[in-house]
């Protein structure tokens, strides 16, 4: 059977990766805000399939929730900012693209050298398909590591992974946690402008 | 379905995947084009009965019931317009968007036990990112218009809907809290029994919860009194001013989709999914047996599910003929001053109701199961991939197992949560 | 499989490295504060990218396991953080100079 | 681009967006026709608000100086289209207060019911297109199911249901057909405790209160100012309805009537309706109240129309016979104006002798309700401006002429 | 207050800009100067014993007979008179004022003739100023917004003077 001589995972996997870099692509090469920013959440709208694909499912809900919901601010205060202007984008200079294409392109080489130059890295699992689809369901388990338990690592060594008191991510996340409040708090400070105050501010 | 065609029709495991995949995919866009076909002519009959009219009648005989249908060709045939001001790309795009989140969201809605097109896992979870990129498509038909009203439409609704994804997302939480998971199918099936074990009878702070779920469902998917972003008095149609023929029917899809969506979610989070208010399957014993009898009982189970959502949207339709609109200041005040707050409070006080394991409604005298061994649900999770390992074809020497979190580790897990982890 | 190796941490390093490195180039060509937003935003994700695919147990046997995942949700959090005080940046900066160009921000008083 | 940081005219704000002209209308679903306003927004805040009348103007004013008096009566039909008896009342008083034509007591309380049924009809659109403007359908309806039904008496009255050409200078154009009277009490008996239904789906609804409650607040001296009139002007709490205090020509007409004017005192309506409560967010003047004195003026005209039933058939004297179409009008000057239901309409007659008259002037009550809007909608919310137009109700035929 | 009575009253107040009366009429009016009117007004509006605190309508009036063998027996030269109504909502009566002007100003025809704008004194005259320009033709000096306002702006002539004709032509459209 021809269907079955397809490796399905890596099919969706280029159709994923293709979108992904692609729409990144796009985005790159689009001069108008809005349009860079729908470009955006196609390309990470994207990775989150690959995310799916790699079975991380509750980053790839997180991806597709916070990511994506946060690109579309972007869009919002591109449409605001550029509602009477629509048309006028712009233009990033020749010379610019220039030395950003050829660094970047340096980059990618630097990177792509580097991916492929690890053995390990290069095979896949060849026990992939034995895992079942069960397993792959990871919530509890971060759930869990976020209140700082590793039920993932319960049968470690006690003395190797698991340090008493450091097991899980619960600090990280309390700590995360106080910091997304407060720089929140100080976005929406910083964003809020009082006319008078500023026009007096002009004034003096 | 996968692993039926595969072992009863034997066809080869990819191939069986494919097929299952269109089958799901049909049934959903049925769902969804059909269903939005049915609320459409449902909504003019509601419409027409509470204003003293009779709704369509004319078409397709004693209850209009083809108007609908008529519409589509009607619209099919009409000029597809795109104004000279418009963002070409953007304005084609915009109502495809909108459609395919809301229908892509479908995807991991049960609509009976274990009836869902991916068992996900993150169900709950998925559904409220997709809904959330749902926003997108009004956004981007406003802006791409080139019209003005249209661009106010947008930000009305982005405003709306991000916050309001606040409060419905709290909401959300406090079913998946008692439940112990974000599996849909999980949730409904521990509402089963009496309908004293509905989530939203749990106890008083849970049906609170649900009903600050359905006004900020409501106002998520843009129904009146918050369809402030269409508000037809104000914006003239808001986002969708510029759009005519088909194109335009697709925002109309996609809203019928979603609210069908999130009154299904009520219906499965709150009132019981696909569980009757009386167990009567289960009394028969269907429900347990396999073959025809179960089929029957998925199948009763279904029309459970469908009706409840259904009233979910009659809800929203007779709302929406009711009152008057919001203004975008109240809308906002309604979401930040009482919603936020009460579901945050009906979310904690759910959790203290949880922890202090304090009588719910089914612990009345005479009726319901005892709802310790529900509350553990990943503890079940976890025994179903044990299962689902144990029913590997090859296992495999190398096959590390990654989660012995089975009943048996159950106590070991609670003491490592009890001391934070030092063991 | 017909041309198609087995999918490996390494395909996903290339996506990764990819977004990467157009993230990196949008920050350097664009002049609008907004989009070099979204270049950061896509440098990110790509690193993102990296740590699911090293924590995969599908792609590797030996994998980061739930580290992965992890360390990926807190950068998506903190990427929202940062993206909430660069938004804040850019609007005070429009307020003050109805402008949202970065060639524009030579002055560093508000 | 220049930043606008010192336009006074911007309202405090937290994220700065450019200003937005916007037109509204004049093919707007809440401009009541083709009403066109001018809005300057920031963001949702309107800062300024401009009207611009005139696509409905159809010369009406000219149209009479080449028309006797009785050919102009379905030129006012065409000018409040919605309240057409009253628009005939007014012109028909006019021409008569300058022919000198005194009407026997039958015609006088037949003018009475229909002038008041049209109120009623008139106040029923107002209340059901005030819901429509706020975004509820159904009240619309409703209200017109009952409108229907006036409509239906009239039309048996005079063979039209809008544009009537009824009442005209002399009387009426014939006498209420036989029955009538019965039909119209039967009418008034259902219709009084429907309008307990419309305030529960507006009146007193949580939503529409905070909607119209304390929006575009109108004082009594600014509504003078204005030459506001009728339910604006009582709205606003001002004691003034030329039924009472009009020239003696149209107040004779409801001699001997129990009425009372519908204004707020002392923080009450006339006590002798029942009515539900004011709420405590309303203030006197704002939308709300404009709209709640329309609503008691509803149950006012019903009182009206039973007395005046009772009173036509035991009444002296015919119906009034019409004068002739070419009736020879004698030279001076006459200005009448009367109370519809939207407020005061006058008619400023000039003669030079003739049959058809040397100059005609109408005198719109939506023109000067209207006039308010840009002073009444500064500073507000896109959504309170169908609110405050819809409160004033203007209908654009009169306006325009 | 009798009619004579409050003619002689403004004489006195107001000297030669109160320019005649006919107390005969249905509607007794008073003649006010086109320069007086605003202050006439203002007056009339705060005396306590008047306070006629409405507007009712401000009318422009045509005379002129373009036929002249019917001018001639018309019993009038040919002017324009503006006409204000007013009323009090709290004495509950009510006045006339007429200012009679030229048909134009010096004379010269095109020329609008001018009356004082009393848009300070009463706000509803805004409007009423605005439709008197635009279907009768006077300019009321100190207007804030003296446009056109059931015209569109780029109307020409004033409809409801006598001597008006029809265009034949506005944009495109034929007129007559």
């Amino acid at each position: 059977m021809l269907l079955a001589a397809f490796d399905w995972h890596s099919l969706f996997f280029m159709f994923f990766a293709l979108l992904t870099c692609g729409f990144a692509v796009a985005m790159l090469f689009s001069d108008n805000v809005v349009h860079m920013a729908f470009y955006l959440i196609l390309s990470l709208g994207a990775s989150a399939g690959l995310f799916f694909l790699a079975g991380a499912e509750f980053v790839g809900a997180m991806q597709l929730m916070i990511y994506v919901g946060g690109t579309l601010v972007l869009l919002i205060f591109g449409v605001m900012l550029t509602a009477q202007s629509r048309f006028i984008s712009m233009k990033t200079r020749s010379g610019e693209w220039v030395m950003a294409l050829v660094l970047g392109g340096s980059l990618l080489f630097l990177l792509l050298t580097a991916a492929f130059r690890v053995e390990d890295w290069r095979d896949g699992n060849p026990n992939a398909a034995d895992i079942g689809i069960a397993e792959s369901k990871t919530t509890t388990q971060i759930g869990m590591g976020f209140t700082g338990v590793r039920v993932d690592r319960l049968d470690a060594p006690e003395d190797s992974t698991l340090v008493p008191g450091m097991s899980g991510y619960l600090l990280p996340f309390v700590i995360v946690s106080v910091h997304l409040l407060v720089v929140l708090v100080g976005a929406a400070y910083m964003a809020r402008t009082k006319r008078r105050a500023t026009s007096t501010g002009a004034a003096a | 379905m996968a692993e039926f065609f595969h072992t009863t029709c034997s066809l080869p495991t990819p191939l069986a995947y494919l097929v299952a995949a269109i089958i799901h995919c049909v049934l959903i866009i049925h769902v969804v084009a059909v269903g939005a076909l049915i609320f459409i002519w449902l909504e003019r009959k509601v419409s027409g009965r509470i204003q003293d009219r009779l709704g369509p009648t004319r078409v397709g005989g004693a209850f209009g019931w083809l108007q609908t249908l008529a519409d589509g060709i009607k619209l099919i045939a009409k000029e597809d317009i795109t104004p000279k001001d418009a963002d070409w790309m953007l304005f084609k795009a915009a109502p495809y968007v909108g459609f395919a989140a809301s229908y892509c969201a479908y995807i991991a809605l049960p609509f009976s036990d274990g009836w869902v097109a991916q068992h996900m896992n993150t169900a709950v979870f998925f559904i409220l990112a997709v809904l959330g990129i749902e926003v997108f498509s009004p956004i981007l038909a406003g802006y791409a218009s080139g019209s003005k009203w249209s661009l106010f439409g947008a930000m009305r609704e982005a405003a709306q809907v991000v916050s309001y994804e606040v409060p419905l997302g709290m909401c959300v939480v406090v079913p998946c809290m008692i439940c112990g998971t974000l599996n849909l199918v999980t949730i409904g099936n521990q509402q089963a029994g009496l309908f004293t074990n509905w989530l939203a009878f749990n106890d008083p702070f849970t049906f609170v919860v649900a009903v600050v779920y359905f006004t900020c469902a409501t106002a998520s998917v843009n129904r009146a009194p918050f369809d402030l972003a269409e508000a037809e008095s104000e914006l003239v149609a808001g986002f969708h001013t510029e759009y005519s023929g088909l194109r335009w029917s697709f925002f109309f899809m996609a809203e019928y989709g979603s609210m069908f969506l999130v009154s299904g979610l009520a219906a499965i989070l709150f009132f019981g999914g696909w569980n009757g208010p009386i167990p009567i399957f289960q009394v028969l014993g269907w429900s347990e047996s396999d073959g025809v009898l179960l089929y029957l009982a998925r199948l009763g189970g279904c029309l459970n599910f469908l009706l409840k959502g259904t009233i979910g949207v009659v809800v929203m339709m007779w709302v929406r003929w009711t009152l008057p609109r919001l203004r975008i200041d109240q809308v906002m005040t309604t979401c930040l001053k009482y919603c936020v707050p009460i579901a945050a409070f009906g979310f904690l006080g759910a959790l203290f109701w949880q922890v202090n394991e304090l009588p719910t409604s089914n612990d009345l005298p005479g009726i319901g199961i005892n709802r310790f061994e529900a509350r553990e649900s990943w503890v079940i999770e976890a025994d179903q991939q044990r299962a689902s390992r144990a029913a590997a074809v090859t296992p495999s020497p190398s096959d590390v197992p990654i989660g012995p979190i089975g009943s048996v580790e159950f106590d070991r897990v609670e003491a490592l949560v009890m001391t934070g982890g030092a063991r | 499989m017909i041309g198609i190796s087995p999918v490996s941490v390494s395909h996903y390093l290339v996506v990764g490295a990819v977004l990467f490195v157009v993230g990196a180039i949008c920050m350097a060509t664009k002049r609008n504060a907004l989009g070099v937003l979204m270049g950061v935003e896509l440098v990110l994700n790509g690193a993102n990218l990296n740590f699911i695919a090293f924590g995969s147990k599908y792609l590797r046997a030996e994998s980061l396991g739930l580290d992965g995942q992890l360390i990926a949700l807190f950068v998506i959090v903190l990427a929202a953080a940062e993206a909430a005080v660069a938004l804040a940046i850019a609007l005070n900066f429009y307020n003050n100079h109805a402008t949202i160009d970065v060639d524009q921000a030579s002055e560093l008083k508000g | 681009m220049a930043t606008q940081l010192d336009d006074a005219r911007i309202i405090e704000f937290d994220v700065r967006t450019d200003e937005m002209l916007v037109n509204m209308g004049p093919q707007h679903p809440s401009t009541h026709g083709v009403l066109r306003l001018v809005l300057r927004t920031d963001g949702e805040i309107v800062s300024e608000v401009e009207p611009h009348l005139g696509y409905l103007h159809r010369c009406a004013e000219k149209i009479g100086e080449n028309l006797t008096p009785r050919q102009w009566i379905p030129y006012t039909d065409r000018m409040d289209y919605l309240a057409g008896m009253n628009m005939n009342l007014g012109w028909s008083l006019c021409v008569e207060k300058l022919i000198e034509h005194d009407l026997s007591e039958k015609a006088k309380h037949l003018r009475v019911i229909i002038a008041e049924m049209g109120r009623i009809a008139s106040h029923l659109v107002g209340m059901g297109a005030y819901g429509l403007d706020l975004g509820t359908f159904s009240p619309f309806l409703y209200a017109f199911r009952e409108r229907e039904k006036i409509l239906d008496l009239f039309e048996e009255a005079c063979g039209a249901r809008l544009t009537y050409s009824y009442l005209t200078p002399g009387g009426a154009t014939a006498d209420l057909p036989n029955g009538w009277l019965q039909k119209c009490s039967a009418f008034l008996d259902q219709f009084e405790p429907v309008i307990q239904e419309y305030h529960a789906l507006l009146t007193t609804n949580a939503i529409f209160v905070k909607r119209t409650a304390a929006i575009g607040v109108m004082s009594g001296e600014m509504a003078v100012d204005y030459g506001c009139t009728g339910p604006v002007l009582r709205g606003s709490g001002v004691d003034y309805d030329l039924r009472r205090d009009g020239e003696e020509r149209y107040t004779e007409m409801y001699d001997g009537y129990a009425f009372e004017v519908i204004v707020q005192k002392e923080g009450h309506y006339p006590k002798d309706h029942d009515y539900p409560a004011i709420p405590k967010e309303a203030v006197l003047g704002d939308c709300w109240h404009r709209f709640y004195v329309r609503m008691l003026e509803v149950v006012q005209a019903v009182d009206l129309v039973r007395q005046a039933i009772d009173r036509y058939s035991t009444a002296s004297g015919d119906w009034g016979v019409p004068i002739k179409l070419t009736h020879k009008l004698p030279k001076g000057e006459v200005y009448l104006e009367t109370e519809a239901p939207r407020g005061q309409m006058g008619f400023y007659l000039v003669s030079d002798g003739n049959a058809i008259p040397w100059r005609v002037r109408a005198r719109s009550s939506c023109f000067c309700n209207l006039s308010v809007t840009s002073e009444l909608c500064r500073g507000c919310l896109i959504a309170d401006v169908p609110a405050i137009v819809g409160s004033l109700d203007v209908v654009m035929g009169e306006i325009d002429r | 207050m009798s009619g004579q009575n409050l003619v002689e009253r403004l004489s006195k107040r107001f000297g030669d800009k109160i320019t005649g009366s006919n107390l005969e009429a249905i509607d007794p009016w008073i003649e006010v100067s086109p320069d007086g009117i605003a202050e006439v007004c203002e007056y009339l509006r705060d005396d306590a014993e008047l306070r006629l605190n409405l507007l009712n309508c401000i009318t422009g009036v045509d005379y002129f007979m373009a036929d002249p063998k019917k001018a001639a027996k018309a019993g009038w030269e040919p002017h324009t008179e503006v006409v204000y109504h007013l009323s009090s909502t709290l004495n509950k009566h009510s006045l006339v004022l007429k200012v009679i002007l030229p048909r134009w100003k010096d004379g010269v025809e095109g020329e609008l003739p001018e009356v004082l704008s009393v848009s300070g004194v009463y706000n509803t005259a805004n409007w009423h100023e605005r439709e008197v320009y635009d279907l009768s033709g006077v300019r009321f000096v100190g207007h804030p917004n003296l446009r056109r306002i059931l015209c569109p702006e780029d109307w020409v002539g004033y409809p409801l003077r006598k001597d008006y004709e029809m265009p034949l032509e506005y944009h495109g459209i034929r007129g007559r």
